[in-house]
């Protein structure tokens, strides 16, 4: 949290620090706050989301994709499919954007000590696992065996791919990455299948183990039952929701699943959680 | 010790309030209907009729700019509204459907964060309530808790009487400074025998039982029965004293605009829809079941109160003829 | 293309937004340029495939954003690239104009012409009678002043809640 | 005044002819569901007030039964036919309820290629009038409290349905509000004419409400909702209200049915039908076009003829 501003729909102010192109049309910001008080004070736990302008077009969400240990600026990655990612996506180095938040919850990384984790991720969904993952690589000697698996449609549609590489060339991380068949290039080096078919071979044990999965609907979908089948509980499954938002303070009223906000109540919830949900997402 | 307020005198506290300098709020005929503006004399008052859109405006107004931004050499400035100068207000005539709905409401805009928009005027108005003595077969107060001349909401509370005039009656710090400061206009005694009040004729309603059933029925024909119907608009929710979903949008251009934050109400399909274009409530029924949810179950589950307060005019005004009080009942015999 | 522009000092000089088709009067401004004829620089051009591409929503767009006049100009009726796309703009321009008429405004702002490539003397003839005209009439204020109305309780503007908003 | 009220608020036809044409409806429509013609039965049904009615899809023989005709059937149910609500209906050939005002509307959605006219049953019904917005619907139908657009309505007899509901009672002449209404805009300067659509524009708190009833408004993404660019403002303030009102008017243009359903719902009491029946005006004057109860190949502003009217173009 930060300095609260008694008009909580003003965003802090935020320089484009570095831009990098994770697919054609995935993109990551790296922001710095302008206020140096701002810069000191802002802290977030891996799973918190922000609220992102571009001025002029509007406001987007999407998690903060930097890991909490790395302070100084924070990140945040998105694909241009609409009026305000298109527009955040003209915006060039040095430009400023807003930025409103942290908000939500966020996943109980204490909870996580002294156990194994398995990444689940699918696509443009690696984001909000990635501020995690590095937030427990940095925190290594904490956790037992880190297991990240993670597909996307072809070789071009994965997102940070230099990350992939260091993740691969760590020897204290399991890294599985696959792309869905006929996604796969001549130089591949990866699985070929679609993510849940490429869990269930990788086979991770649940003993003592938390899964945490992000991805498409679909994805989710065919995972939870591969999860179940390796032996993992719904309580220990976490996965974050995603929905149209506007305030992101529990006010606008349209990201509610039944009676639980996912700005306020979410977006991280357990397995258990969401199948308690109404299933209207 | 009951003190009374003729007419006239009522016109004199507006007349008296406004050379204060005092922001007066109340139903007043413009055109062909009447709503709640600001009034420039007291016989601009309308008491006669319910204002067709409710007093909920007066705190969460249709659009309100929320911030401003320049961009110039390659710099962006914010300003924002300075909150701190928005004036006092006095809000009055307010029916005891549409007094009670802010103090609802206070609930989901102090939730965690405080939405300065709505607290601030919230700190800054005065409500003067009145009681009901008109009312027709829409309005449903008395079943959703609420009667014709339930205090809730108001800080000083009017009660028509025999011969004109009415009884006045301070129910917090607020309405007794009020009161005391212009003394003058309220006399002691007079007739206080009040004037019959409207009550609705409705069939009750078990809110709880109603909560209980809506629990277990998130999937219910009765969805699709009642809503198939609806044609989506938002006259519901923007007649409603208690709905309160908004939207936020840029407006202006990329060089200098303004941000704001504007009504906006879940029968619409866009509301919910992601960029994608997948949309979590995806029909219409979904979304009406969205609004019964909210109201009935949702608000009750995190705060404890019905976000509805039976003005019934999203019945007077719904283009298909959607009747909530029907919808309930249907729902009340369910459970 | 290059408007030359006139060399009288005018207090006010109108903003105008031209919407042409690029077949017919785009090339027919173009041809008033590299001819070198002399016509008010007030104009802003923006090219169409055809004046079967303008919506009327452009032409409330540009009145919206500041544009003090506005002509819609494209190939004679017979030419068109795409046969027909300038009939079926000439109905709906005229419908379009009854519209704005009825609802208030002064359609003198509004200009509508056909000017083939070869006429880049009726093309400076339109933008200099369109330029005068609307110099005469002063700035489009309609539009302007809607844009800085709030909506405050049916009241146009509440002056004392205003206040908050004074420094935006 | 006084004189003028009371013929204004006496009864406007015998209540019998809305009972036989409620009568009518439901033998119709409980005959069609019976022999499995249609799958549902687009008509009336009472609400829970006194007086009040509501759309509903009939789709079995005991809802047919409860259909009704009365005063307080205002909805277009042509509004059901056309893409934007076709969900709430079953699959297969509807039958539907349409006043003479509706059926142009259903008319309009045949010619725009929206269904065909096989694909729907349809059941005219002979119209005296429906109630204006903001009646009261307890009390018998007289000329104060009937729609504007009754009191000119040329089309209290459906023609070209497989069958017509009622006879229409002899009906009395009123004054043209509308007409004169309109009369006295077309008068007034246009500073006066944008003084007064831009106060009634204010009001508007974009509900929508308008474009959720009209059965033309059928677009799958309204210009209005759509972002990129954003064409109208979305947010109720004066600007982006007149210019939504503007676009809708000009959407509408040629292709209005003159139900006049958006003015009827209009929490605001804005006089919508106006600018359409200006349109609608203006396209007859200059291209000789009318919406009729037939469907027709080509609206006004979809077809074109070699000499239409160019004066206003230099």
């Amino acid at each position: 949290m930060c300095i609260p501003d008694k008009n909580i729909y003003k965003p802090y102010l935020a320089t484009i620090e570095s831009v990098v192109d994770e697919t054609p049309d995935i993109r990551t910001l790296r922001l710095v706050f302008q206020d140096e008080a701002v810069r000191d004070s802002f802290t977030f736990r891996a799973g918190q989301f922000a609220e992102y302008s571009a001025f002029g077009f509007g406001e987007s969400t999407f998690c903060i994709a930097s890991a909490p240990t790395r302070s100084g600026y924070i990140e945040c990655c998105f694909r241009a499919v609409g009026r305000v990612t298109e527009a955040l996506r003209r915006l060039e180095v040095g430009e400023t954007v807003g930025v409103r938040g942290p908000y939500g919850n966020s996943f109980p990384i204490e909870q996580f000590f002294g156990r194994n984790l398995v990444f689940v991720a699918g696509g443009i969904a690696l984001p909000p696992l990635r501020t995690l993952i590095w937030q427990c690589l940095d925190w290594r000697d904490r956790f037992g065996d880190i297991t990240i698996v993670y597909g996307a449609r072809t070789e071009s549609d994965l997102v940070y791919k230099h990350e992939l590489a260091e993740w691969q060339g760590r020897g204290d991380v399991r890294l599985v990455k696959t792309v869905d068949p006929g996604g796969n290039g001549p130089n591949w080096d990866g699985q070929v299948g679609f993510v849940p078919t490429v869990l269930e071979q990788a086979a991770p044990s649940a003993e003592n183990t938390i899964a945490l999965v992000c991805g498409p609907p679909v994805m989710i979908k065919f995972t939870l039952p591969v999860l179940e089948k390796l032996g993992f509980a719904d309580e220990a499954i976490y996965t974050t929701l995603e929905n149209r938002m506007k305030c992101g303070l529990g006010k606008c009223g349209r990201c509610n699943v039944g009676n639980v906000y996912v700005c306020k109540d979410g977006p991280v919830f357990t397995a258990a959680q969401v199948k308690a949900m109404p299933q209207e997402f | 010790m009951a003190k009374t307020l003729s007419l006239d005198n009522l016109h004199r506290l507006v007349d008296a309030l406004l050379q204060e300098g005092v922001r007066v709020v109340g139903p007043k005929r413009t055109g062909t209907l009447t709503v709640y503006a600001p009034l420039t004399r007291g016989e601009e008052l309308e008491l006669n009729e319910l204002p067709r859109r409710s007093a909920k405006e007066t705190f969460f107004p249709p659009c309100e700019t929320i911030l401003s931004f320049e961009k110039r050499d390659g710099r962006t400035t914010v300003s924002d509204p300075d909150l701190d100068r928005l004036p006092e207000t006095v809000l009055i005539g307010v029916r005891p459907c549409d007094a009670a709905a802010p103090g609802i409401l206070d609930a989901v805009f102090s939730w965690d964060y405080d939405d300065p928009f709505f607290l601030e005027r919230r700190k800054r108005t005065t409500i003067i309530g009145i009681a009901c003595t008109s009312s027709d077969d829409a309005c449903f107060c008395t079943a959703v808790g609420l009667t014709p001349d339930a205090r809730q909401g108001s800080d000083l509370f009017l009660v028509p009487v025999e011969g004109g005039g009415f009884a006045v009656e301070a129910l917090d710090a607020k309405g007794s400074a009020l009161k005391e400061r212009h003394a003058a206009l309220f006399t002691a005694g007079g007739n206080t025998v009040p004037l019959p009040l409207a009550e609705p004729k409705v069939e009750p309603l078990d809110l709880e039982k109603i909560r209980a059933w809506l629990d277990g029925n998130f999937e219910h024909p009765l969805w699709k029965e009642i809503a198939d119907r609806c044609a989506g608009c938002g006259a519901c929710a923007f007649l409603c004293p208690a709905c309160h979903c908004f939207d936020i949008v840029d407006e202006g251009g990329e060089g200098s605009g303004c941000r704001r934050k504007h009504w906006d109400a879940c029968g619409f399909g866009k509301f919910t829809m992601h960029a994608s274009a997948h949309n979590p409530r995806d029909v219409q029924p979904q979304r009406y079941r969205n609004r019964i949810m909210h109201k009935f179950k949702y608000y009750r589950d995190k705060f404890g109160q019905t976000l509805c307060t039976g003005c019934g005019r999203c019945i007077r005004w719904c283009p298909v003829g959607i009747d909530i009080k029907a919808v309930l009942d249907e729902i009340n015999k369910k459970s | 293309m290059t408007a030359t522009a006139t060399t009288t000092k005018h207090d006010f000089e109108p903003k105008l937004v031209a919407f042409v088709c690029t077949w017919c009067t785009y090339a027919g401004a173009d041809l008033a340029g590299t001819s070198r004829m002399q016509y008010p620089s007030n104009v802003r051009v923006v090219k169409f495939p055809c004046t079967g591409r303008i919506d009327p929503v452009f032409i409330l767009r540009a009145f919206q954003k500041g544009a003090d006049g506005v002509l819609v100009s494209g190939c004679h009726p017979g030419d068109c690239h795409y046969m027909a796309g300038n009939f079926h703009a000439r109905r709906r321009f005229a419908a379009f104009r009854q519209l704005l008429d009825f609802v208030g405004v002064d359609l003198k702002r509004l200009q509508f012409s056909w000017v083939s490539a070869a006429e880049g003397g009726k093309w400076v003839e339109v933008v200099t009678e369109l330029t005068e005209r609307v110099r005469e009439m002063g700035p489009m204020r309609e539009f302007i002043d809607l844009d800085a109305s709030e909506h405050w309780s049916a009241e146009l503007a509440d002056a004392e809640l205003k206040a908050a908003y004074h420094s935006l | 005044m006084t004189q003028g009220q009371q013929t204004e608020s006496t009864p406007l036809v015998d209540p019998a002819c809305y009972a036989a044409a409620t009568a009518a409806i439901r033998a119709e429509a409980v005959r069609l569901l019976e022999a499995g013609e249609v799958t549902a039965v687009v008509g009336y049904r009472a609400g829970r007030r006194a007086g009040s009615a509501m759309p509903e899809v009939a789709t079995t023989a005991e809802a047919a039964a409860q259909l009704i005709f009365t005063p307080g059937c205002q909805n277009n149910l042509a509004l059901f036919l056309s893409k934007a609500k076709r969900e709430a209906l079953p699959k297969g050939k509807v039958a539907v309820v349409v006043k003479g005002c509706d059926l142009r509307a259903l008319a309009g959605l045949i010619g725009e290629s929206q269904l065909k006219r096989d694909e729907v049953h349809v059941i005219g019904v002979a119209c005296p009038g429906v109630y204006g917005a903001g009646a009261d619907l307890a009390k018998p139908l007289a000329a104060e409290s009937l729609a504007r657009k009754c009191r000119e309505c040329k089309v209290h007899l459906p023609e070209g349905t497989d069958v017509v509901a009622g006879t229409l009672p002899p009906l009395p002449d009123l004054a043209p509000l509308e007409a004169e209404e309109l009369a006295r805009l077309e008068a007034m300067t246009p500073q006066e004419r944008w003084a007064f659509w831009t106060e009634q524009f204010a009001r508007c708190i974009r509900c929508l409400a308008c474009r959720q009833v009209c059965p033309f408004c059928f677009c799958t993404q309204c210009l209005c909702d759509r972002n990129r660019p954003q064409a109208v403002d979305t947010s109720p303030r004066p600007a982006g209200n007149t210019a939504w009102h503007i676009v809708r008017a000009m959407h509408l243009a040629g292709r209005c049915a003159g139900c006049a359903e958006c003015e009827r719902v209009c929490p605001m009491d804005i006089p919508l039908n106006l600018l359409n029946r200006k349109m609608a005006q203006e396209l007859f004057e200059l291209y000789g076009f009318e919406t009729t109860m037939q469907p027709q190949e080509q609206g006004a502003l979809t077809s074109y003829r070699d000499g239409d009217d160019q004066s206003f173009i230099k």
